[in-house]
């Protein structure tokens, strides 16, 4: 590969920044400037002082659900090439169903296991 | 200048430097295991330009089973980190120091 | 597709020798079996499973010692993935021997604790098979997914105790410190890949990861700097396994805070399996053993001093048996040098860990059964008590250690005796002395364990007031299943050391 | 290959099997564990008897009641070879008698726990049958170390003061030794290229291909150091007094009477005839630190004021003799050495026995604190006047010592007639301490230490319970003292089939 070949990507770049930019500057110049004082320049100007944290926690029932996303997601992986190759190995008569099936039978009784252990349950 | 194995060697390396030393100088807990996933595909992605550039596929192949390694580490290691967070309400490593003799 | 390719994949197919490896299969499904019974059976039947998993595996180790002892099969299989080997064969006994043990040793120490009793044996049985296909790797992607899966194991089964700080404290330290040591393996494979994978250069292959062709490769090109700073970053990754000497910081926090049965877990079967890896990758990289041999022979002194140096100052238990642990590896790593130049000096490595195993397995046992709720904080003060509480420990502690300490007329003794000698014919004359200092050295804090457990209390105490307060511990009561694996154990240490019989023939044999 | 079982398996397996017994007979009480120990010392002394009556010199090879068995290690070339021949049958026959002089003493006295405590001695003696009956050098060195830890448990659990100082001390220092004499073994093993530890075997090898000057450098001085640390060879000797001064009598007895001369039998049958060239590189080293067992410890020996700490050194002291008789390489001073070594294990062993009598009378093993003794146990002087004239080799056809020295001065006056004459102060020095015990111990006015004893018990005469073992030791000491022929004959015939024995003897000159 050559430099050339990068181009584009900065094309799409500039494109970005010069857009954001342009966006920016345009609401600077033509937009009607406000009087400036502490509380508009709050969030919502509704006059009430804003508390407690702007970042809030999440609940940890959702890093647990998306664990388990990731780990029955992952095996995917295994399945795509397995598509892929399928037909050709049936054809030639080579042993690709059974390891497979096994891969998922596991696959299953570990979603089986997940299920009624409770880990999916929302509220317990 | 034409971009070939050695920068994608050289990147990788790069990445594996930086994950290393992250872990042996960061305080957090999570920051290292942020690390140590950025070990893992610095090789990754030595794999892949090696397999690319050198033919044959093991190397492809092989990233496919380091992903789901990393997957699995990932989900062991949240775990054990949220239940020590739980434990200790902390996940600073120098604040956890039961283990000194 | 093109013909050629499904030609080579038919041929792969067609080494796809399942039954060689059925003893793994069958521990996979009895863990995924006593899964699905814990989220079928009633709670009440919960005591059931650990039951269930020491018999399946009893029955396992059985069938494969009676009907076929050396295996059925030797030569690559899965198309060189795995290398089916008398070794290979010896050491999945061991392995499986090994987590009977830790099954039971579990059990005890999970009494009066309130945890999920289940999942533990599951991953141990897991864990186990992993162990044992990661001494048949011939292939690094066979070898990396084996040994992940069970470190991932392990960093369950360590950080166990989940009420327990000082367990999942072990359990982080522990996921660091591996993750960080499989990721310099995996990196190590990396660089050996593309060194060897490299078409430009002489004896390349498409399939580099295979050992045979790596060896064929290095053969071929002895001086590639790029496969031997490869070849390093994989050592470093397996020494981080082992606990060899700059590796070993985590091996006393990681055995103090585990579960004791973990901490069994870890110290024998994990340590067994690093050394499989090793005496494998010590064959392939022969090629570089001007470079190799001199960096362990580095390694293994200075593990030797440092484990029993460090092992002097301990009082706490497990981390004074996890230390002396460091030394033993040592001395295995003389016997996995030496093995380069005498070739049955694999077969003294494999007796040493047999004799390992079953000291190392008497002496957790006694420590499951002290009378702590927390095995972490053992010290040797808690030993006394135990000598005069019940005797029967007590001479399990003397047995085991002896054997760890290497005394005759104990297992231990002829393991050090074989290496001594391996090392000897090999002409590793520094390793020798280092290895016989080390000797004195431990014979102190070993001698240490002892003292503590017996000197004030054998005098003083008679047979008969001992006899009624015997299974009076707080702890873990002593039940007859446990006493059963007890003298086993130590019969074990004792009869090895009288008479090695058919095991020595036959390793020395294999 | 397997052969039949002969007597010395039973010699070994039978204090073996009644030490379990024992342990087994503590639920029963005091009398069955006396009954059950006493058994296990005495069927092997009578098998030893046995053996030294039928022992045939004219058997091919010299060895006698041969037997081979596969322990599962013949692969390495180590397999349980049992065997005497006219080095090892006197040594044999003094560990069991000594044994049971032990057994005996023991199993009649006030220790704490007595089933453990007799189980560690039963151990001991196995492992000392097995030392002087196996060919094999492995198991030669496997029992050895059998032997050794009960001491180490007996020392640091019913030992006496700062025993456990004295047991750590011990284990570290005995252990090193092991260690170094265990490599000198493998460098055999390996160098000679016989593969196997047999030491049959190894001589062939070894007389065919003898082991270049630089190996058998290094491989005799492992030896030598390794046998000599636990021999006591000054200056490596400082566990010895500690320890025996710690240890309990029936230990010290088996110890310093049997298991120390383990290392002297080694070089003796071992390292001298498979190394003739290393004594040659070495002779100047064994002759002067030998010298210094004799003169330097024998000075510090007659400053002691502890009876035990005394008999301790004193052992040690005589040690030297039995070093310069090996060093002279010649048939007459080491069968002479091997005499004393039988004469000393006997002796040493009675007076340790004796010196714990005194202690319980007198409460006390300071010398200063005793006196006036023989007025009211005069038995007990009269064995232990005997016992001291025996140790001192006090010139006379009674006691055996006399001859084991008489037949190393010999071969010293062949060899080097200056080390005779600095050899032959010790004899002085020995004499002066001896007689300087007796005389504080058992004459001379009462001290008012041993008066305040007299007020709180009435102080008796040996009892036949501690006679017997004292007898058994005192009747064979006499026996081997007149009848010196009994051993030396055939232990001679042995030697001169050494070919480094024989061919020195030629060389010097001499005759016996």
């Amino acid at each position: 590969m050559t430099v050339t070949d990068f181009v584009p990507v900065l094309i799409q770049i500039a494109l970005a920044a010069g857009l954001a930019g342009a966006i920016l500057t345009g609401s600077v110049l033509f937009g009607q400037r406000g009087s400036k004082n502490k509380i508009k320049n709050y969030a919502y100007e509704c006059g009430i002082k804003s508390d407690g944290k702007t970042s809030t926690r999440f609940s940890v029932k959702f890093y647990v659900t998306a664990m388990l996303f990731i780990l029955f997601d992952i095996e995917v992986l295994f399945l795509i090439p397995w598509v892929l190759v399928y037909r050709d190995f049936v054809a030639n008569s080579l042993p690709i169903l059974g390891p497979i099936l096994f891969f998922l039978g596991v696959l299953v009784v570990g979603l089986f296991y997940e299920l009624k252990k409770g880990a999916l349950e929302w509220e317990k | 200048m034409t971009v070939g194995l050695e920068q994608y060697i050289a990147v990788s390396a790069a990445l594996f430097a930086i994950g290393f030393f992250g872990v042996l100088r960061r305080k957090n807990t999570l920051v290292i295991y942020m690390c140590l996933e950025l070990m893992l595909n610095a090789c990754n992605l030595g794999l892949i330009a090696f397999s690319r550039y050198h033919g044959g596929m093991s190397g492809s192949v092989f990233v496919f089973f380091t992903i789901t390694v990393a997957a699995a580490e990932v989900a062991v290691g949240l775990a054990i980190i949220v239940a020590l967070f739980r434990k200790r309400q902390t996940v600073q490593v120098p604040d956890l120091n039961a283990l000194k003799n | 597709m093109p013909t050629d390719t499904l030609n080579s994949l038919g041929e792969i197919a067609a080494t796809n020798t399942w039954g060689a490896i059925y003893p793994e299969m069958i521990l996979g499904c009895l863990a995924l079996f006593l899964l699905v019974l814990e989220v079928v059976l009633p709670k009440f039947a919960h005591g059931a499973i650990p039951r269930i998993a020491i018999l399946g595996q009893i029955l396992l180790l059985g069938y494969i010692v009676v009907f076929d002892p050396s295996g059925c099969c030797n030569g690559v299989a899965f198309g060189g993935m795995i290398e089916l080997s008398g070794t290979g064969q010896a050491l999945r006994i061991f392995f499986l021997l090994a987590s009977i043990f830790v099954s039971y040793l579990a059990m005890v120490s999970f009494e009066n604790k309130t945890l999920a009793r289940v999942e533990y044996f599951a991953i141990t049985l897991v864990v186990t098979g992993a162990l044992s296909l990661m001494a048949m790797a011939n292939h690094f992607v066979m070898l990396f997914v084996a040994l992940e899966t069970a470190t991932v194991g392990f960093y369950v089964l360590v950080s166990y105790f989940r009420q327990n700080v000082l367990s999942l404290e072990a359990g982080l330290k522990y996921l660091i410190m591996g993750a960080l040591s499989s990721a310099i393996l995996l990196f190590g494979i990396v660089l050996l890949y593309g060194a060897a994978s490299n078409p430009a250069l002489a004896g390349s292959s498409e399939d580099a990861m295979n050992f045979q062709n790596l060896r064929a490769f290095l053969e071929a090109n002895p001086t590639d700097s790029l496969a031997i700073i490869g070849m390093l970053l994989v050592i470093s990754g397996v020494a981080f396994k082992i606990g060899a000497f700059p590796f070993q910081i985590w091996i006393p926090d990681v055995y103090q805070g585990a579960p004791v049965s973990t901490t069994a877990f870890l110290a024998v079967s994990s340590k067994a399996a690093g050394f499989a890896v090793l005496l494998t990758l010590v064959k392939t990289f022969a090629p570089l053993s001007s470079v190799l041999v001199p960096v362990l022979t580095g390694i293994a002194a200075l593990t030797i001093l440092f484990g029993n140096f460090a092992a002097l100052t301990q009082r706490n238990l497990k981390r004074l048996i996890g230390l002396s642990g460091v030394s033993h590896a040592g001395f295995l790593l003389i016997g996995v040098i030496a093995a380069q130049a005498v070739p049955q000096a694999t077969n003294w490595v494999l007796f040493y860990l047999f004799a390992y195993l079953l000291g190392s397995m008497a002496v957790f046992a006694v420590f499951a059964h002290l009378p702590k709720v927390w095995d972490s904080d053992l010290e040797l003060d808690d030993l006394g008590d135990m000598a005069k509480r019940n005797g029967f420990l007590g001479i399990a502690l003397a047995i085991g250690i002896g054997s760890l300490a290497g005394i005759p007329p104990l297992a231990g003794f002829i393991g050090k005796f074989l290496i001594f000698v391996a090392a000897f014919k090999a002409e590793l004359y520094v390793l020798l002395g280092v290895g016989i200092v080390g000797v004195v050295i431990s014979i102190y804090y070993y001698f240490g364990v002892i003292k503590a457990a017996f000197f004030e209390v054998w005098r003083f105490t008679d047979e008969d007031e001992e006899a009624e307060a015997a299974p009076a511990l707080p702890g873990a009561t002593l039940t007859g299943l446990g006493k059963l694996t007890i003298v086993v154990a130590i019969a074990g240490s004792v009869v090895l050391g009288f008479f090695q019989g058919p095991l020595g023939s036959w390793l020395s044999g294999q | 290959m397997n052969d039949s079982v002969s007597l010395l398996h039973f010699a070994i397996a039978i204090p073996l099997l009644a030490a379990f017994a024992t342990l087994w007979a503590g639920k029963l009480g005091r009398p069955a564990v006396q009954i059950v120990s006493v058994t296990g010392f005495a069927l092997p002394t009578l098998l030893a008897i046995f053996a030294w009556v039928s022992y045939n010199p004219e058997v091919a090879g010299g060895y006698d009641f041969v037997t081979r068995h596969n322990t599962g290690l013949e692969a390495v070339g180590i397999s349980l070879h049992l065997g005497l021949n006219g080095v090892a049958l006197p040594l044999f026959v003094m560990a069991a008698v000594v044994g049971l002089a032990a057994g005996l003493y023991a199993a009649q006295s006030k220790a704490e726990n007595l089933s453990r405590y007799l189980f560690c001695l039963l151990v001991m003696q196995s492992g000392l049958m097995g030392v002087f009956a196996s060919i094999d050098v492995f198991f030669f060195y496997f029992f050895h170390e059998l032997a050794l830890i009960p001491t180490f448990v007996m020392v640091g659990v019913w030992g006496g003061r700062e025993r456990s100082y004295a047991a750590m001390k011990m284990t570290i220092y005995l252990t090193l030794g092991a260690m170094l004499s265990l490599a000198g073994l493998i460098a055999l093993y390996v160098k000679s290229g016989a593969e196997s530890f047999d030491l049959i075997t190894l001589k062939a090898h070894l007389a065919a291909a003898p082991l270049s000057d630089t190996v058998s450098t290094y491989a005799f001085g492992l030896l030598l150091f390794g046998f000599g640390i636990l021999v006591s060879l000054w200056p490596l000797h400082t566990w010895a007094p500690l320890g025996y001064g710690a240890a309990p009598s029936s230990a010290a007895m088996l110890h310093a009477g049997v298991l120390k001369k383990f290392g002297l039998y080694g070089l003796i049958q071992i390292a001298v005839p498979l190394i003739p060239g290393g004594v040659g590189q070495w002779e100047g080293w064994i002759i002067w630190l030998a010298l210094g067992n004799v003169v330097i410890v024998g000075l510090v020996t007659m400053a002691q004021r502890d009876l035990k700490q005394m008999l301790g050194y004193s052992s040690v002291m005589h040690m030297g003799y039995a070093f310069l008789g090996i060093a002279a390489m010649s048939v007459i001073g080491v069968s002479g050495a091997v005499i004393m070594m039988v004469a000393h294990g006997l002796t040493v062993a009675l007076l340790f026995m004796l010196s714990t009598m005194i202690h319980h009378r007198t409460q006390t093993f300071e010398m200063e604190e005793m006196g006036g003794l023989s007025k009211k146990a005069p038995v007990l002087s009269a064995f232990f006047v005997c016992g001291m004239m025996a140790s001192i080799a006090l010139p006379g056809p009674g006691l055996a010592n006399f001859w084991g020295e008489f037949g190393i001065f010999v071969s010293l006056w062949q060899f080097k007639p200056w080390v005779l004459c600095v050899a032959a102060t010790g004899i002085i020095i020995s004499a002066i301490y001896a007689l300087r015990a007796i005389a504080r111990v058992f004459f001379g006015t009462e001290s008012e230490d041993f008066q305040e004893v007299q007020k709180e018990h009435t102080v008796i005469d040996m009892t036949w319970a501690e006679r017997v073992p004292a007898l058994i030791l005192i009747i064979v000491l006499f026996f081997i003292g007149f009848f010196p022929k009994t051993i030396s004959s055939s232990l001679n015939d042995a030697l001169e089939s050494e070919p480094v024995y024989a061919t020195t003897e030629a060389e010097q000159g001499g005759s016996h």
